[in-house]
């Protein structure tokens, strides 16, 4: 056991820092669609200068980096609090599917344009009669000569109103069973048939949206891998995304907790601020603590990846912590902030009380999204610990909460 | 005799609170009133005035209905039930029994015929209700006083719950007129606690109500996810957080109606077990929702906002907590009004 | 709704406290015989003057107390913390159930003693193999002529090895449904082939013992009601149990915090006592708060049971609410007093330190013992809310959680 | 290069204690020292001390084998999980660095060669292990004493934890020799904590294991109990908790061996997660193995025993919840000794 970086880590490190520092913007503009094209902006600075996707090989406009350098290029991007990309699903998930199932045309055609964020992606796996349930996909993808003709619905499509594409989940084999009638199409967008629609959040936001299909015209040409292989090609990907964020996530919730001591600083009550209050000093100091706790059990996790290991069930793990320690530090950020931090008008004080009601709110979906924290929960009782599987009423060879 | 059940009058005025909100405390009202100007729906107001409902508790003789805080308890819980927008709760559970409490009867009677709303302040930072106010009763060393709306700075807040917002409000201490000592007013306070508690045991209802229609069709993994054992346990939780809750909420009303050794104490008990409980229910009910329960049109967020917004009124956790610690262990007349320390508003 | 007491009531409960406060032991001895002996003598006295089972009819020695009295004399005996009855088995279940299925012989043979505490009874419901599936009864009882001949274990015996007498669910006919083949016996426990053996707690206490039964012979006239009846026969007796004493419990709860309130002032942390301190007092309010509400929902239940309901299934929220109250309360207990509260010395200091860590062990029993919190949740979800029954390995036709 | 994982020194290490503590720390042995006078087993104290484990970290030239922190967290692990008796922690990982941090090598070697033992006291009211010391290392005025335990009057306490238990001690300001500057031996304690963290880490693994063996033969309702989603669950959680405390711990170990930063701040975020894990992972252990799990013959209880005491020992949740806040917020030099008025005693 080591748990020391490298002094090539801490050179690559400082170098990044150093980057950022000099060059990610600050107070973008607060409208959203203004916001959104600022970071489409920060995003093709990104590219230029190749620190959007540095775990891509070299050839498509990565460094090559190693898993552990994306990792701490992560945790310093997070730690800058640079902005999100806004190609993120397209860098995160879209490029490195391309790059391991995606034949030559489809690698030239799409990856320089993920990275220089001239073209947006969305993921189009969720569906409304899907839920945890990922795989009970109804969206129909029927081949008709050298075109899909897609029909029904995703749900939770974030940045589904500025997509150009959507890498999608399909059924091109309704009489295979559950997980092997599936295919990885891409989708143009901006063709016939296809609606997004914002969706309004109970954050008052619209960061998702729902997508349909009607008879919407997909070329064979723009299928990943083999027809009816989407399930396997998608899940390969679904792993990378959870390795490699952990322990920027760690840095993000962290500042949370920061902001929270500053806010706290601000607001009286009971005669006190209410950072000087013991009962929020233990619930602060609580959250710091399972916070620095997460970054350990993320580090370790991440250094049995370097070392060869596979993310695997644990993955997991790390959903629940970090969603369940969001909800939970969300709650008592409300009981410490007291009435103020109920209110929403800007200019009602010294704190930013709406991003606290936002932060609130939000955390509610964490453990709802990407498998519920129960969904979590099952796969670590069977495939770790090894506990008899639920019955269930659809299939009895699959495994609960597959995905 | 002892007897916990609603009695017959209870009943019906609870079927017709039901009745009548299920037609005007519609869905289309609520959210019309979430995304309004401010949060109010004037017509749902007049029509329960018009009802008599703002005078509900208030004797006869002052131009009531006669009945008590039980009854303001079963009505405040359908409200709570079906979300209703507006300052019913602060002009019916506040303003109307503190005006009477300190004899401003002329001011009680044109706020319960709903042609005046008055806005009581306990933290002029963060005043529920504030924004809608005609006028406002305020307490300037021990006493207090009611100022008119035009001698006072209004600034509306927006809150997280946009059918319950506030005001913070700047006044003048010699504005207005001195209608007498706040210890008169002690009681409505703890008395409006129990109520807001009635009110947030109808949104844990609503959401119980709801999620468990939807697990009950909702299917996972070729099952209805109300056959999973997590869930299950899960809505048995809320069940007995909710029962409880009740229990709490009807218990303090009873006992402040009618002046119990313990009517302090157990305004305080249900403030501080609701309010953990309510945003914990009403949050669940989100989570078994799944996604759908994340989004706006649903109702689910509705109740888990009030909650939260409710949560910290009236007091906290915290504040009702150490409340009940003192009034416990502590001489009663020096520990009612008191948190320890602590804050109500 | 109405919860002012009347008069008469107001009567009665005066009239009670007297009694116990006139009479009612203190400083029993420590040793546990000798306290038995205190305690069987304080029975006898109470059963002279005609207090100790209000509830039953005056020919067997009761006061035919109403619900609502003998929910008052069980509050106030707690309050007046006054020892608990030795036979309380016998009063409690044993007696109910004789009164309503026994036989003229054997309720003139059995219940005059129960009262007087001539003779001890414990319960033979549990045993090693069936836990909360309280059915799964396997000891066996065969007829030979006129007698039964009983072979089996049963655990968790209470007074076990003091009693004279158990009665007990054994298993009359194996190949019958699990619920139908089950009978009520009288065990005389000075029977040859009984072998009661005191069961260690992780307290350290022998509260519990196992029971032996080989060639065990009982007469067939100490059966109660009909062979193979005798599931349905104990289940009347339980609901009963459960609906009286709830009042009690919130006392005897209040009382724990009440303690700790008092032990709490006595032991300093942190530069001021332990009661000072501002995390200790909100998790004392905590659990003061707590047990109101359950007293409150007691009082909710008692109603509705004197006005003609039955406690039914919403007696699981009851045995939740209690158990989980006493776990969670102990273990901030443990916290509150720190290392002290560790100490099992009793010349320690001035708190009761001993009482703390047996309370503290001992509340980790009321959430598996009479039906696990788990198969209390079980019960509330099928049963009050209506939600789909869990699959199960035995039988379909019984209901999950059933006993 | 950033690696988690032990190493092959570790692994082995690991495997050599399990073997030795699988014969010598058996159920037998700990049961009889958990019911004896005094609650220590001095043979297998002995053997450990004949194995070097005392002298574990102590570096080779003060007659030590030179392993770290971390070796010493991955032996403690072991003695955690056979629930080792006696006073090994406390002098192998606080009194012996203590003398050495001290300079008072002679001392230190009696120590670690098994013949001599001596406490170390935060809180004379409560010393853990003080009724098996020779000596004692107490702190008067900012200097560290070494007092002989002829001038010290010990009353030994029993607690509820059999294996691990304690003393009151009184002793004069003056006796005994002066050793230096408590300073010397801050991060003494901050590293003895984390190696606390990893004791407690063996007791959750242990419980978890022997639970998760059991629910999946125990039957109820004609299924496995492992069966079960909220069993499933509860276990899942378990494990959740039991990976995290690992973690915590062996970073804990690291950072205060290689000198890092976030050394004391480690120590505490340790201390303050898994003195609240380990006793819920080790009573869901009781919980879930049902009536057996609360037989005295059951082993189940003692691990919550045991993780009862050391949740209480050197700082509790509260305390290094406040101390990782201020060494978080102020400057680290004042922050490091402290948890904002609360003491670790």
């Amino acid at each position: 056991m080591d748990l020391s970086w490298t002094e090539e880590d801490k050179a690559f490190r400082a170098e990044v820092r150093k980057y950022l520092e000099a060059n990610a913007p600050k107070d973008l503009p607060e409208d959203e669609t203004a916001n959104f094209e600022a970071r489409r902006q920060w995003q093709k600075k990104l590219a230029e200068d190749g620190w959007v996707a540095i775990h891509w090989p070299e050839e498509f406009g990565g460094r090559g980096a190693s898993l552990l350098q994306t990792v701490i290029y992560n945790e310093e991007y997070t730690r800058a609090r640079a902005p999100l990309l806004v190609n993120s699903l397209g860098v995160g998930l879209l490029g490195p599917t391309l790059m391991a199932h995606g034949n030559d045309e489809q690698k030239q055609r799409y990856l320089k344009k993920v990275l220089s964020a001239e073209e947006i992606w969305c993921q189009g796996f969720s569906e409304p009669n899907a839920g945890s349930d990922l795989a009970a996909i109804q969206t129909r993808a029927e081949l008709d000569g050298d075109e899909y003709v897609l029909n029904g619905q995703k749900i939770w499509t974030s940045y589904g109103k500025y997509a150009d594409w959507m890498f999608a989940l399909v059924r091109t084999d309704p009489s295979a069973p559950k997980h092997q009638g599936i295919s990885y199409l891409l989708v143009d967008m901006h063709s016939p048939g296809v609606e997004a629609r914002p969706l309004k959040e109970i954050t008052g936001d619209s960061l998702f949206a729902e997508v349909f299909f009607s008879d919407v015209r997909v070329p064979k040409a723009n299928l990943v891998g083999e027809q009816n292989d989407g399930w396997r090609i998608a899940m390969t990907t679904l792993g990378f995304e959870r390795g490699a964020g952990g322990l920027a996530q760690s840095v993000r919730l962290r500042n949370s907790v920061l902001d929270l001591i500053g806010d706290a600083q601000q607001v009286r009550r009971n005669g006190w601020t209410a950072f000087d209050d013991p009962l929020s000093r233990n619930k602060i100091g609580k959250w710091l603590v399972e916070i620095e706790v997460y970054r350990y059990t993320t580090l370790r996790a991440i250094s049995a990846l370097v070392h060869g290991g596979s993310p695997g069930p644990e993955a997991s793990i790390n959903k629940i912590f970090w969603s369940e320690w969001h909800k939970s530090f969300t709650e008592d950020a409300m009981d410490i902030l007291g009435p103020l931090g109920r209110v929403t008008t800007d200019e009602s004080g010294n704190i930013d009380s709406q991003r606290w009601v936002r932060e609130y709110l939000f955390a509610r979906a964490g453990t709802i999204y990407a498998g519920t924290s129960e969904i979590q929960r099952n796969i670590i009782a069977e495939r770790v610990l090894g506990l008899p599987k639920e019955p269930r009423g659809d299939t009895k060879t699959e495994k609960a909460g597959e995905r | 005799m002892m007897d916990f059940r609603p009695n017959e009058d209870q009943i019906q005025l609870q079927k017709a609170a039901a009745d009548f909100l299920s037609k005007e405390s519609t869905k289309e009202v609520v959210f019309a009133a979430f995304d309004g100007q401010d949060g109010d729906s004037p017509e749902l107001y007049k029509k329960m005035a018009d009802l008599g409902w703002l005078a509900l508790a208030v004797p006869e003789d002052k131009g009531g209905l006669g009945m008590g805080l039980v009854e303001q308890a079963v009505l405040l819980e359908q409200l709570g039930y079906y979300a209703a927008p507006g300052a019913f709760f602060t002009n019916a559970c506040i303003s109307i029994p503190a005006l009477l409490a300190l004899g401003a009867n002329d001011e009680a009677s044109a706020v319960l015929d709903g042609g005046k709303k008055v806005a009581f302040v306990i933290d002029p930072e963060f005043v529920i209700d504030g924004h809608l106010a005609d006028s406002f009763l305020v307490t300037v060393n021990g006493r207090v006083r009611l100022i008119g709306g035009s001698d006072v700075e209004v600034k509306p807040l927006e809150t997280i719950d946009g059918t319950r917002r506030a005001a913070s409000v700047e006044f003048s201490e010699q504005a207005g007129e001195d209608l007498g000592d706040v210890h008169a007013v002690e009681s409505v306070v703890d008395a409006a606690t129990a109520i807001l508690c009635a009110e947030m045991v109808g949104g844990m209802q609503k959401s119980l109500d709801m999620v468990l229609d939807y697990v009950k069709v909702r299917t996972q993994f070729g099952r209805p996810i109300g056959s999973f054992q997590s869930i299950k346990h899960r809505l048995a939780d809320m069940l007995l957080k909710t029962e409880a809750s009740r229990s709490a909420a009807y218990y303090a009303a009873w006992a402040n109606q009618s002046g119990a050794d313990d009517a302090a104490l157990s305004a305080s008990v249900a403030k501080a077990y609701v309010s953990d409980a309510a945003p914990w229910v009403t949050g669940q009910s989100i989570q078994l929702h799944g996604g759908i329960g994340f989004t706006w049109e649903h109702e689910a967020h509705l109740y888990f906002k009030r909650a939260t917004m409710n949560a910290a009124l009236l007091g906290d956790v915290a504040f009702h907590r150490e409340r009940a610690l003192t009034l416990t262990t502590s001489d009663r007349s020096e520990a009612a009004s008191g948190g320890g320390g602590r804050s109500r508003g």
